[in-house]
Formats: structure tokens, C-alpha cells, sequence
């Protein structure tokens, strides 16, 4: 079966900033991402213990690559400085490239 | 019964116990909590409940004598916001968007702290006016509202002096950090309008009134007799949660300290003259009180962080959920009842400030 | 108290107008949600309280006189799902797979709507019969199994004819379309007989008749005096689905649109009529029709989407919760309660379609 | 009523007929599950009502009397562990780790079963010492301590024995395998302390003593009234989960199902008895006995898998659920009610023997 | 540590397909993978608000690079027309080789 | 946007083992990591149903290929023999390598 190459961005942040990146990723004509629930730790301390919007989500993006440099910029010029936030890009390997 | 006495009896209420409860099992590193599922469905039901519980009593009662005492709310509200933001920015040297936020945390309503004060009402055999609970719902995004409008506006002018001075293309670097800053007003308006709580609130406040105390019949059990139960299970989260942020109260400093009991009780105690004034019953002046006393620390992070993201939760939050809340309920919400007490036994408003020079002061 | 007088009190009771507010909340794009493990967790627990009720009801009465209300309830089941199936195959248009799952969805009953009767019943001071319950579980897998070998049947023809053309190997472009539907029935039927809401149910009967109201009694505050309350609590979900789903109302069609509210009205008036025959009471009737008008939007994805995974999930389950399903508990439970009314104040069943004649066309 | 016939009543209470139906629903492969999220609450709901009843109960009747039952339980808990560790190392040929794993998990109280006992009397009308729930608090860790502390020394000894053997740098393999078992002992007691469980249970205990019957008021709904209800639904999930490890009762071997229903036994006969002679009630030697009869199936892997990672909690975990904890709800709690009876019936300790002698064996 | 490439083959469907992807691997003989409930968007629309039966999940598999051809050609060919569902491949290095 | 290669590690384990491996990364001076509950079926069976302590979680680490080994190599020598676990590495690439 023949795979092709593409990435998969995947941002791990605190949960109210999640509006922000769909918002972002809206902007750049992306609607295909899945999102999940995590806990963590890291700079701003431990995550996930008390109120629910003191929870983080991971937000996954499986994009081609020529979109891939103008979000990372933007999230990372919109977001860093206040969010609870980090991010991270992987290849990965699909069958129907026509869906991302 | 003097002041000291009745802290003392709503210290030993189960309320109170099983919040010192959370807070002690999360100092001593528990790994005991109330399941997520749990903790989120408890204030929903709470809010349910008030509301259901103000909309039949504004059936009984009539809701045209609710105008005045909202519009004096929301006034207060405003006008305390402002004076919060006056304190904490020139007293407390707090960067703007800090003092914007807790200016409003303090001017908004937490409605875990009106539950617990209608249970203590409840338990001194005093009921409180049904449009409490409407103003509750009223006086949720007005502090917040006015806060975020400030805070664009500022940002504004700041962005418009900044370019002055610089008027390159090189600006890039403030616009980041103020970016945040210039949410639409109307989305943060309908986020907050359209936020769970004044949702449910509202909702079941026009249900109430709709079904009556007929309607209610069947659904009473859950709705009013489990809501002090209920409460207990919520407060031994708000224990946990407010027991494992003790350690952020250091970094919230003396000066943030004294405000989060200063304030409140400043406010509440005002509430609860103005109200007594309006002719509010002694209950309801206790409730008017508390709303204004109240901080909120489950609504305003959720709009803050979108609307004044520079802002750092950990002090809002802190402050709100760590210190003010346990004051409220454990010693100001008796404070409140006592003077609410003084002043609804006298003869009227005119002694209304004699009483309290007597007996408080 | 006539149709329209009955409709209008009963919207104004708290599991109407809760579900209304539900679908409210869910327009205005509120983030008001019952947190999934409530969600998830209450109807398991109203279909115990059903089934408690149910079996203890049955302990009562015995359960000779159920046989006969349960082989018509399957057979009229089974009638309606073909009637079902040949309207939307002929006069909708629709392809078969989604033909099926639609014609079961609307032969299979709901739990839901089953408690919202129940509640309804209650509210007008009116019982049914115990063993109602019991034909709520019969019921739920008969209407998918017809409908699952059906399809199959259909499909295994398809694949028959179509091999007779091409006998060659090329077939795998045809075969990935219907691969789904060569499910094997037994997988099916076992899935749906050990479905958690047929296991709960029976299961929670069988208790009820062992345990009696004796045994009751130490669990009757939770499994019965809460019951209302939690089926208000569920309905605010079931509101909020109901309302996020009501834009796909539009790719329903205006024929489905129609199919949604009229079979239910069909199939519920003469479940009420043939209940009525059989000498089942008032309310027993009133449940009896419920049963065969009600859709199925809980269980049927579930079952449907492995049995007939062509089917479009948007149609069944947006076609049964957004109308069927409020129009069932707002319009055609007051209505099949007027009639259920009309022919049990006849002197029995040679005068009942002159009743009906002379009162409802 | 002779023993048969109280076990057969018991087995037609709601408790055990859903926990049977758990179990049912659990074989039959059925999707029947509660959420998560309840079926983590439940269990501190259940600490805290049973906590608050005790403490409530200990303010009417004092805590001096407690002492001796709880140190004799404390004893006892420690000799049965010890006993157990003897039989299944030396008759079972279990490992080290499996044999202590196992000793403490028989050795330590389960707080489902001490709720289910409750209940079980409640039903026969019998009250218990409202101290039985501080020793339940107390009596949790100490067993597993015992167990984690015996484990670490004889670990530390092997470790010694091998080093001399080998006294090359090639240990590591054997380190490997007892690295796990060198926890320090510390915090293992701070986490058997700390956990929910006797946190809960302790706090409850706690402010049921300082509210009183009086304070109880507001919250006897919730913490009193639904209590039997609320088993109810956590008996589903328990028997689904013993269900869906019944497979695994025939790793469990024959040895450890017969010591999983006789060590119980022997435990819980030696309990009624004991506490009989110390002057407890017959519903409090009841519940004394099921304390040492009980083992444990929540707390324990949590304890265990760190303590002693190398024991497999298959079998702990297994057996406790699967064989004992049956067992004691459906067979033993009502033959120790029946001794109890008996005992309790006679003139005085002097005549204890006689009467068991003649009615039992 | 000595690493050893195999393949992480990711699956993102609707939850009511999970019966049928744990099914295609077991015709495979495998037996070990992870899964969790997530939410999405991508062509099928939003996905898990509402009901529990709408949501997605994602199952990971860890296998050896002979197998996945097989079973991401059998698992395109029986859910990719019917169900909401995305995949993709990624490298991955893992310590003990003879588990997968 | 530049981007920087480093190491993803994720480890599927057990419930209760989740402390063990916390304290492991604290050891190697890693505090920062994401974790979340997961289901599994492996070697030692189905893990997810019944007790919440006998669930799977899933942590994940982004670290400096430096730390990796060591990291990998005392996990699988404390962990592996005694509780179910999995555990692989991937590359990545991220903005912000300081913070790792
Ligand atoms: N090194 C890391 N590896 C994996 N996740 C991380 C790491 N650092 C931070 N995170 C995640 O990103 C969130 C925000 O990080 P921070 O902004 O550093 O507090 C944390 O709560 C973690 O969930
Ligand atoms: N571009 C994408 N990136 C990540 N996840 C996706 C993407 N597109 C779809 N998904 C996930 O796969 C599920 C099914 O996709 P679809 O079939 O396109 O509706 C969605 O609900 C998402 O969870
Ligand atoms: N081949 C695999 N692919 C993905 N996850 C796996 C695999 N094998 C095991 N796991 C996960 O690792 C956990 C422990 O594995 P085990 O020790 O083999 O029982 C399992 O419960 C799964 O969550
Ligand atoms: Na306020
Ligand atoms: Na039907
Ligand atoms: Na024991």
C-alpha cells in the first residue's frame, strides 16, 4: 500500500488556549484535528489537579508541509508569552493525502 | 448570639468542616478527590437549584420590587471594580493587566460562595427574596464586561502611543505581548453571557417561576433536599483544590493578602446597608451582601484567561479560591448576619448608622 | 380537560421545559454540558428504577395477563418496521441501507421516552400496568433483527446478481460497499440481547419481582423518589443534543421531516386503540402506544452502525432525538393520554370506534 | 431462624441480587458498565456516610470504650497476618512475595464489605458501635505495613546471603528482580496513611462527632437515607468487575479458593467471639468478626503494587474480589449474625463455648 | 541502550469502529495496542459532543514493519468508505523487539 | 520558522507505575512531561476495565537525545520485569530547545 509523507503538529497546551489554536489553524483553512485531554508538568508547574480549565489538551494536526511553517509561526508569536504551551512536529506517513 | 459565637457554630456546620476537611487532606498530600465527572456536575446542579428555588419564591412573591435592588447591584458592582482597580494599581503597584483581572474577580459573584450562604441562612431559620438568584445571574458578567472593556482600552492607547514614537514596521515585538489584549469586547460579551452558569442560572430561574411550588413537587427531593448534602460532597473539592494553591499564597504577597479580606468585607458590609436601606428582609440583606463581598474563581478564569490572557491566574485564583472564599464563608458571612440582625431590629433606616456605630464599631 | 389544554400543562412541567432549555442553551452555543459520566450513567439508572418498578408491579399482579400485550407489542413491532420500510423505500427514495436502519429506528422503542411517559403518567395520577417494562426490553432488539436480516438478505442477493455479470475477480470494488452487511445476525442478536440497556432492564425486573415492595423499601428514596429529578437532569443533555443537531434537521428532508412526526402518531394511536382491546387500563394504553410511537436514539447507533454501516448515522439519529422524539413527549403523549382517556370511559370495546369516530376525526 | 434461612433472606436483598446481577452481566459479555467517574466516587461516598454515622454514634456513646476493641483488633489483624503468611507459604508454596502480598491483603479490612455490613443489619434491625468505624480507619494499613516491612527484611537478607556468595560486581541481575522491594518503609506508611480511604473515613469520622445528630440534619438525606441505595449501584459495577475475573479464579488454584472461604471464616468466627467476650453488641461482634474477615480489593493493589511489585495482583486481587468478598456479603455475614445471636442470647462469657458447641458444630 | 526500529501505526476513528480495527488485528495475530477516547473535526464533521457513541478514539499500534501493509490496506479497504476514521505511520525505536 | 531535532520518549505503563517513572525523570533532572490514562491489551492482558488503578497511563517525554539512554536504560532495568509497560522513542523536532 503506498504511504505518503506529510507532518503531524501536535501542540500540548493549557486547555483555554485550545480556542486559540483552532482558531489559528481555521485561519490557515484547516478543519481536520483531533484533541484529547492530558495532564503535565513544565515551566508553569504541575497541570491537571484542581479546576477543569486548569487542565491541558493535546491538539494533533496532520498537514502538508507547506502550511506547517506559517502556523508554527504564528502560534508561537500569539501564544508562547502567556500560555502554558509546547509543541512539537513529527513525519508521518498516510494513505490519502487528498484529505490534509 | 454575638459575633464570635455565630463564627463559631458555622465553624462546626458540616459546610465549613469538610471544606477545612479537603484543605487539611491535601496539605497532608492525600491522594483523595471528588472524580472530575463529579466536580463538574456539582455546580450545575447548584446553580439549578438556586435557580428553581428564586423562580418560585419571584412567583409568590412578584419580581417588581427586583428592579431597584439589581440596579443598585450592578452599580455597586461597577463602582467597586473601578475602586479595586484604583487600589491594587496605585497602592499595590500591579502591572494593569493583573489589577484589571482581580479588579474584576473581586467585582464578580462566585455562586459556590451564594450556595453556601443560602444554606446558612437556612440553618439560622432566615429566608432571603427569591431575585437574589436573578441578581446573581445579572451581576456575573458585569464586573467582567467592564474590566475587559478597560483593559482594551488602555492597550489601545498604548499601542497608538507606542507607534507614534516608533512609526516603523518594527513594532512586531509589542503587538505580541499585547495582542491578547484586543479581544473583541462582544465575544468575550457572548462568551460570558452564554457561559454555563448564568445559562443554567437564568434557565432555571424562568422554569421556577413557570412550574410554581406545584410543579416542583416531584422534582424536590433532588432539587432542594439533597442541596446541602450536595454541597458538602462540592466543598471537600473546593477544600482539596483551595489546600493544594496554599503554597501559591506566598507568591500572592502581603499586600494581595490584606486586600482579599480587606475588600470583601468592605463590600459585603456595604451590601448589606444599602440592601437593609432598600428594605431588603434580613436574609436577603445578607445575601445582597455576599454577592458583593463574593470573588469568583470558577467563571473568571475561564473568561479572563481568553480576554486578559497577560494576566497571571495564579493570582486571581489564589486569592479568590485560597483566601477570600474561606473568609467569606467561615467569618464574614457571621459578621454579615450580625449586622444584618442590629440593623433589621431597629426602627428603621434613620437609625440604621447609629446601630452599627454602637455595636460594630 | 381537552387536547390542547392537556399539551399546554404538559409543557409546562420541569422535564419539558428543562429539555426546551436544553435546546435553548445548545442555540445560543452555550458551553452548558452535563459532564459524560452523568450522561452516560443516568440511563442506566432510569432503566433500573423502570425495571425495579416494573418487576414489583409484576409481584403484584402477575405476569399471566402479559403474555398476550407482549406478542402483540413484537408482532405490531415487526408490522410497523416493514410499513416503515416500504414508505421510505417507495415514497422517500431512500437506498436500502438507510431505508433499514430509519424503518428500525422508528419499530424499536425508546428508554427515554419510556420515563418521560412514565413521569407523565405519574404527573396525572395514573398507573400502568408493571409488565410494560418488561415489553420495553422484548421490544428494543426485535425491530433491529428484522431489520438486520433483511438487509442482509438483500445484500446477499446483490452480491449473487452482480457476480452473475462480472464472474471475475474485479469484484472487490463492489464488495467494500456491502462488506459491512454480511455482519453475521448471530454477532448482531448478541449484541443486541446483551446490550446495557436490555441487561439493565431485565436484570432490574427480575429484582424488582424477587425483592418485592418489602425490599424496597431501603433503596426506594434513590430508585424512586429521585426519579423525576434525574430524568429532569437528562433531559437538559438530551435538550442540548437535540438542539446542536437541529441544523442538520435541514439535510433530513422535508419527506422524512414529515415520516418523523405522522408514523409516530400512526403507530402510537393504534397502539393505544389495540392496547385499549386488550383491556389494558388507562395509563396502560397511554404506555402501550408510547412504546411502538417511540424512536430509538440511544441504543439504535450503536447496533446500527455495525449492522448496517452504510446507513447514514446523521439521518436515524437526528430524524429520532430532534423530532420524533420531543414531539412524542411535548404533542402525542397528551394526545394518545385525551384518547387512551376517551375509550376507557366507554363501555368497552364494540363502542370503541364510535368513540373514536365521534371524538378525535 | 436457622442459618440457611437468614442466608437465603440475605441473598433476596437488593444488595446481593445486583451484585449477582453484575456478575451475570459480566458473563454474558455485556457492554453494562458505570461510569467511571461514579464508580470512583461512590467508595468515599460510602467512607464519608459511614465516617459521619460513626462519628455521630461515638458523641452519643462516648470513645472511651474504644480503646481495648481496637487495640484487640489491631492484635488480632497482626496475628492473622502472620498466620496467613505461615499457611500460604508453607502449605500453598507460594512465594515470598505472593505469600506477604496475600497475608496482608487478608489481613487488611475492606470498606465495601464493612458498608454491605452495615446495611445487612440495618435490614435485621440491629445496630453496631459507632467506634467499629475508627477501627475500620485504624485496622487498614496495619496489616499491609506488617507485610512490606517483613517483605523488605527478608529481602535485605537474601540480599546479604547472595552478595556472599557472588561478591562480584554481577549482581545486577538479582537486583533486578528485588530492587521494588527495597521501598522505604516510610513512605509506604505515609501512603497507606494519606490515602483516600481513611482519609475520608477519618475526617468523616471526625466532624460526625463535632455536628452531632443535630448538624447531621441538613445532610441525613444524602448521607443516611440514600446510603443503601448507593450500594446498590456500586454492588452493579463491583459484580461486573468479580465477573469479568472469574476466568482468572482457575489461575487462582484450588489451594488459595479454599484458604480465600476458609480463612475468612476462621478469622470472622474468632472476631464474633472475641468481641462477644469483650461486651461489644450483637450487631457490633457482627461487624467486629467481618472486619477480620473481610480482605481487601481497592486498597491493596494501590498499597501493594508498590510495596511489593514482584507479587502478582492477579491473584491478590482475584481472590479477594472474586472469591472472599461474595462469600462474606452472601454466606458468612449471616452465619457470624447467627453465632452472634446465639452468643448474645446466653447468660455471659462462661457459657460462650458451650452454646457454640451445641448449635454450630 | 541498543534501540530497535519498528512501525507505530495510529489510528483516529469513530468509537463504533474500534470492534472492527481490533478485530482486523487480531486476524493479524496482534494483540497488543493502546487506546483512548479523543475528539475530532475533519470531513465527517465534529466529533464528540453529544452522544458517548459519537466520539472518536484513537487505537496505536506498535508492529513490525512486515505486517503493516497488510493490515493498513485491509482496514482502508472495510472502514475508509463507511466510518469517520484517518491513519498514519510514524518510526518509531523500541528497547525489546521480540514483544511486537 | 526554525525548527530543532530532539527525542520524544513515551512510555505506556500501568497506572501505579506512573510514580516510579516521575521519579526516574526527576532523578535525570526532567520535569517536564505530559501524561494521560489510557486503555491496552499486551502481554499481561486487557487493561482498562474494572479498577481505576488497573488502568494504563501514558507519559510523554520530550527531552535532549543526551539524557535518553541512561533515562531508557534505568526504566526498563526497574520497570520492566515487573509491570506492564511499553515504551519508544521518536524524533522530533520543536522551536524552543532551551526548554528541554
Ligand atoms: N519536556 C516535556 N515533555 C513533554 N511535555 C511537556 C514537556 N514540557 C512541558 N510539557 C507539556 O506542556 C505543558 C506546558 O508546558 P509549560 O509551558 O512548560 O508549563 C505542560 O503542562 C506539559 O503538559
Ligand atoms: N487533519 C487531521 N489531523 C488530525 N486528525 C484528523 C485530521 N482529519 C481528521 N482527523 C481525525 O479523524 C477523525 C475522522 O476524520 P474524518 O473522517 O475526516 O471526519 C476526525 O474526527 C479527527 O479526529
Ligand atoms: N504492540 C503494542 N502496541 C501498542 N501498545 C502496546 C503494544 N503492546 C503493549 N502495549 C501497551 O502497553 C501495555 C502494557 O503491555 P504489556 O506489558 O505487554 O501487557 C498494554 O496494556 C498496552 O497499552
Ligand atoms: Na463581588
Ligand atoms: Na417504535
Ligand atoms: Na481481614
Amino acid at each position: 500500500m503506498k504511504l505518503y509523507n506529510v507532518k503531524l503538529l501536535t501542540i500540548t497546551c493549557e486547555i483555554l488556549a485550545q480556542k486559540n489554536i483552532i482558531e489559528i489553524l481555521k485561519n490557515h483553512e484547516i478543519t481536520g484535528y483531533t484533541t484529547y485531554e492530558v495532564d503535565g508538568n513544565g515551566a508553569r508547574g504541575l497541570r491537571g489537579q484542581g479546576f477543569k480549565n486548569e487542565k491541558n489538551v493535546k491538539v494533533e494536526v496532520i498537514m502538508r508541509e507547506e502550511k506547517l511553517s506559517d502556523i508554527v509561526e504564528e502560534i508561537s508569536r500569539t501564544l508562547f508569552a502567556n500560555f502554558a504551551i509546547v509543541l512539537y512536529v513529527s513525519d508521518i506517513d498516510v494513505v490519502r493525502t487528498e484529505k490534509f | 448570639m454575638d459575633i464570635l459565637q455565630l463564627i463559631q457554630s458555622n465553624l462546626l456546620t458540616p459546610i465549613i468542616l469538610f471544606f477545612l476537611f479537603g484543605i487539611i487532606a491535601a496539605r497532608i498530600k492525600s491522594d483523595l478527590k471528588i472524580p472530575e465527572a463529579i466536580s463538574e456536575f456539582l455546580p450545575i446542579y447548584l446553580l439549578a437549584a438556586i435557580g428553581l428555588h428564586g423562580g418560585i419564591e419571584m412567583r409568590n412573591t412578584g419580581f417588581e420590587n427586583m428592579l431597584i435592588p439589581m440596579l443598585v447591584a450592578i452599580g455597586l458592582s461597577l463602582l467597586f471594580t473601578l475602586n479595586h482597580y484604583q487600589i491594587l494599581r496605585r497602592l499595590g503597584k500591579f502591572n494593569i493587566f493583573d489589577s484589571y483581572a482581580l479588579a474584576s474577580t473581586y467585582g464578580a459573584v462566585g455562586a459556590v460562595t451564594f450556595s453556601v450562604g443560602l444554606s446558612f441562612l437556612k440553618n439560622q431559620g432566615v429566608s432571603s427574596e427569591g431575585f437574589l438568584a436573578a441578581i446573581l445571574a445579572v451581576l456575573e458578567p458585569v464586573a467582567f464586561i467592564l474590566a475587559i472593556f478597560l483593559t482594551n482600552m488602555t492597550v489601545s492607547k498604548q499601542i497608538k502611543a507606542k507607534k507614534k514614537y516608533f512609526t516603523s514596521d518594527d513594532t512586531s515585538d509589542i503587538e505580541i505581548g499585547i495582542q491578547g489584549a484586543k479581544t473583541k469586547l462582544s465575544q468575550v460579551l457572548h462568551e460570558s453571557i452564554t457561559g454555563k452558569a448564568i445559562v443554567i442560572l437564568l434557565g432555571s430561574i424562568v422554569i421556577g417561576y413557570i412550574i410554581g411550588e406545584d410543579g416542583f413537587g416531584s422534582i424536590k427531593i433532588v432539587f432542594d433536599e439533597m442541596f446541602t448534602g450536595a454541597i458538602v460532597i462540592f466543598m471537600i473539592e473546593m477544600g482539596i483544590i483551595a489546600g493544594q494553591r496554599l503554597d501559591d499564597i506566598k507568591k500572592v504577597g502581603i499586600f494581595l493578602t490584606a486586600f482579599a479580606v480587606i475588600m470583601p468585607t468592605f463590600n459585603g458590609i456595604i451590601g448589606v446597608l444599602v440592601a437593609t436601606a432598600m428594605g431588603l428582609s434580613l436574609g436577603g440583606a445578607v445575601m445582597f451582601g455576599l454577592l458583593l463581598a463574593s470573588a469568583s474563581f470558577i467563571a473568571a478564569p475561564a473568561v479572563l484567561r481568553h480576554a486578559i490572557p497577560q494576566a497571571k491566574p495564579s493570582l486571581y485564583i489564589t486569592s479568590a479560591l485560597g483566601i477570600t472564599f474561606p473568609y467569606n464563608i467561615i467569618v464574614l458571612l457571621p459578621i454579615m448576619f450580625t449586622i444584618s440582625s442590629i440593623v433589621h431590629t431597629g426602627e428603621g433606616s434613620i437609625d440604621l448608622f447609629d446601630y452599627i456605630i454602637k455595636d460594630w464599631i
